[in-house]
């Protein structure tokens, strides 16, 4: 196991014990830290989800600019879904297209793809190699250039930072 | 009189967001194909709940912990869910609508299996000479 | 408003058994089975029972229908 | 509110009984067992429920104003322990559903007539 | 044909039985004389804030035990019937393979789930909860693994270790009860404690901790039998 | 004042309830039905902290938590399943 795996698997979960208990009692501290030391061992012997993460000052900072492009688009998103749904015509235009990630490490590809279901008018059907294929309920281009463009390249390029 | 009107405002945000789980349910309700209702319904559940747990934690800011942690699960755990759904619906064939323009992804399946077929082909006349 | 969300859950949850007993898909009747046993635990928590219906929620609708669909595949994976 | 809750339960019990009788399907007799569970346990919650009380836990009443303010907690112990069993049973009757679909490849009730006569 | 109508008579009958029932009975306005001991006391006897907890774990623990020993049987015999010969095991079909995304993602919610669950069980006696719901949502969190990686088995001997040690630890805690306390399952082994507070109600945290472990065991006992159940050949 | 504003935000959410309940009715697909339930399931979780707030109990949260984990589960479960990947 890595050690930065283990070590923000750890830090993750004493904040979840945290935030569920809701105090800061020495009892509760002492015990979620046993807990939280214990279970990473038990359950991750092989996980590596959180080894390409990049600790910089710099990361860090384009991880909160992440939060605040992504929750927009969240609004953005419902937004749109709203307008399509409440239009008597229902217009929609539906189509299965193909674009690109420059991503390599599993955090990333998993948080990008999270990101593109919950974007306006997207939907993450599956992850081949380098090739992501989207439900676009709009489609604006069909070719694989022009639909990353569209896409992607608006979280690419806090996560390559994040991510490496 | 300052408690009172951030215990208003929560209140308006919990009514944005059951009015965005309504929208969401409608869109379930009009959409054509399993794939657009999928889309609808995910993203104004997730939204929704978050807006309506964010509303709930000005009206008891003492609460935090519980609606942080669930609001964190909703937006993890939803997405991966409508992503495996979506993958199931396609693999086991659920129709797309008509209005469908384009599929790119059954191209590049046809691909792949052309060309397996093909280097199944060039095995068997090898194995032939 | 709590007898309000009863009738309504109450209405909504005979539907879904009503949708278990006579569905001739068995998935879609397992899936109903489940929201039967959503809705029930909603109603013991407007009975004044958060113990009962976390254990409903827990067991009654996840763990069931779970083993339901596992049973279903392998009498699946026999049949064909 | 108690009486919704148990016509509720009166009539998820019902639904159930009729699955269990009207069905050839094993799965779905099952099905129509699980449902009759849940209605029964409806009904015991709500005989146990006072009107215009609080939950059983004393985190915001005070322990000597316990028993002014709280529903009835025996109903609520016992169906606890009810829908546990309720698991098991249902896990130990799929995996004779399984067995039986092993010996006849069949889920039709019609087909197991060995020990009728 | 008969058989409709025998069916509707039941049903019917059944009906009428129910709505006799329902038309008797008459909402409760004061507790019955069992609840009323039960919540004037329950607190200064136990300790223990939720009062549901305090009857199932201190007041009638006998069954507590008895419905973990029905578990465990249930999952004895799940494991003992599906159990077919060597010889006539059919193999395995190929199934399809996880997508990278799901298996990427249950790296880290499976250990949010167990977290979730060791909350749930060690305060049963301050919130709803206690050893079976959390003992639940553990057997969840490992259905999820088994259901990401399709070829994770459950490790029977871990299984083992961690059924028999909770299993002991219950009886012992129960045992130690009659000699320094009221009884078998008496909870004031270890002094009340500060009502409220994580370590109080006596032995009811350690209790129900062994009880959440020993049902998350058995049933990740009992899904994991189910899910790698072999096909017989005919 | 605030409750009433509660009141209104809990009837939208029952009533979005049974807009997805005419979905999980009449879908043809069991695909639209598992949608249909996975969109109750989380409604059904701001329904729960609806209650818990008028109610005034935060112990309520806790069946929220259980909640989400299990309409997880059932949704990927059931996906599995269909594509046959038990």
């Amino acid at each position: 196991m890595k050690w930065k795996n283990y070590l923000i698997m750890f830090i993750m979960l004493f904040v979840i014990w945290l935030l569920l208990n809701n105090s800061l009692e020495k009892e509760i501290v002492l015990l979620g830290l046993g807990i939280s030391l214990v279970l990473p061992f038990l359950l991750c012997g092989k996980c590596e989800v959180f080894t390409n993460l990049n600790l910089s000052p710099k990361a860090i900072l384009y991880s909160f600019l992440f939060l605040f492009t992504f929750l927009i688009e969240l609004v953005k998103s419902n937004f749109d879904v709203a307008r399509r749904v409440l239009s008597p015509s229902l217009p929609i235009n539906p189509g299965i297209v193909e674009v690109k990630t420059k991503l390599k490490s599993k955090i990333g590809r998993v948080i990008l793809a999270d990101s593109i279901t919950l974007t306006p008018g997207t939907l993450t059907l599956e992850l081949i190699d380098d090739s992501i294929f989207v439900h676009w309920i709009d489609v604006q281009s069909v070719d694989v250039q022009e639909s990353t463009k569209l896409i992607v390249s608006n979280f690419e390029k806090y996560l390559e930072v994040m991510y490496g | 009189m300052d408690t009172n009107l951030l215990e208003i405002i929560g209140g308006f945000i919990a009514i944005a967001g059951s009015i965005f789980l309504l929208l969401g349910s409608i869109g379930l309700y009009r959409m054509p194909d399993a794939y657009n209702r999928i889309q609808a319904g995910t993203k104004a559940s997730t939204l929704g709940t978050i807006l309506s747990l964010v509303g709930l934690f000005f009206i008891f800011p003492s609460w935090f912990g519980k609606f942080m942690v669930l609001i964190l699960f909703v937006l993890i755990t939803n997405p991966v869910s409508s992503h495996v759904l979506a993958r199931a619906a396609y693999f086991i064939k659920v129709p797309l609508t008509k209005l469908t323009q384009v599929d790119k992804w059954k191209e590049h399946r046809d691909i792949d299996e052309s060309r397996k077929a093909h280097l199944r082909k060039v095995k068997i006349q090898k194995e032939g000479e | 408003m709590f007898v309000v969300i009863a009738i309504f859950i109450g209405v909504a949850s005979l539907i879904g058994g009503y949708i278990a007993i006579h569905h001739e898909d068995l998935s879609v009747a397992i899936i109903a089975s489940g929201l039967v046993s959503l809705f029930a635990s909603i109603i013991f928590l407007l009975l004044a029972a958060p113990d009962v219906a976390m254990t409903e929620a827990a067991i009654g609708s996840g763990l069931t229908t779970l083993i339901f669909f596992y049973v279903l595949n392998k009498i699946r994976q026999r049949n064909d | 509110m108690e009486y919704i809750a148990i016509s509720t339960g009166f009539a998820l019990m019902l639904l159930g009984l009729w699955g269990i009788l009207s069905q050839k399907n094993l799965i779905k007799i099952v099905l129509g067992f699980t449902i009759f569970d849940t209605g029964i346990n409806i009904v015991m919650v709500s005989i146990g429920y006072v009107k215009g009380k609080a939950a059983p836990i004393l985190d915001v009443i005070n322990a000597s104003e316990a028993a002014n303010k709280i529903v009835d907690p025996v109903p609520q112990a016992l169906v606890l322990t009810a829908i546990v069993i309720g698991l098991g049973v249902t896990a130990l009757m799929l995996v004779y559903v399984l067995k039986l679909h092993r010996e006849k490849n069949s889920l039709d009730i019609n087909s197991f007539k060995d020990l009728k006569w | 044909m008969i058989k409709k109508w025998i069916i509707l008579g039941i049903l019917a009958g059944m009906g009428l039985i129910f709505f006799d029932l329902f038309s008797a009975f008459r909402g409760n306005e004061t507790l019955g004389k069992t609840a009323d001991y039960y919540a004037r006391h329950g607190a200064e006897e136990v300790g223990a804030s939720n009062i549901v907890t305090a009857i199932v774990v201190t007041y009638r623990g006998f069954d507590t035990l008895g419905e973990v020993t029905i578990l465990f049987l249930t999952a004895a015999i799940i494991s003992f019937v599906l159990k077919i010969r060597q010889e006539d095991i059919l193999p395995n079909r190929p199934i399809r393979i996880t997508s990278e995304l799901l298996d990427s993602a249950s790296q880290v919610i499976v250990p949010v789930i167990f977290m979730v669950g060791i909350y749930i069980f060690v305060n049963g006696h301050l919130t709803p909860g206690g050893g079976f719901p959390g003992g639940a949502v553990i057997a969840s969190g490992v259905l999820l693994m088994i259901l990401s990686n399709p070829n994770f088995s459950v490790s029977h001997k871990v299984i083992a270790w961690v059924e028999s040690i909770s299993g002991v630890g219950f009886v012992l805690l129960g045992v130690m009860g009659i000699l320094f306390a009221g009884g078998f399952l008496d909870n004031r082994v270890l002094g009340l404690g500060d009502f409220g507070k994580l370590f109080s109600a006596g032995i009811i945290p350690f209790i129900y901790s062994f009880i959440g472990l020993k049902v998350g065991a058995e049933l990740s006992n009992i899904l994991g039998a189910i899910s790698h159940a072999q096909n017989e050949k005919n | 004042m605030v409750n009433i504003l509660l009141i209104v935000a809990a009837s939208i959410t029952l009533l979005s309830i049974g807009v997805s309940m005419i979905r999980f009715v009449i879908g043809p697909s069991p695909v639209d039905r598992v949608i249909a339930f996975d969109v109750m399931s989380v409604s059904s979780i701001a329904l729960i902290a609806l209650i818990a707030v008028l109610d005034n109990r935060i112990i309520y949260m806790d069946v929220a938590l259980v909640y989400g984990i299990l309409g997880f589960l059932g949704v990927i479960v059931v996906a599995r399943y269909l594509e046959r990947g038990m």
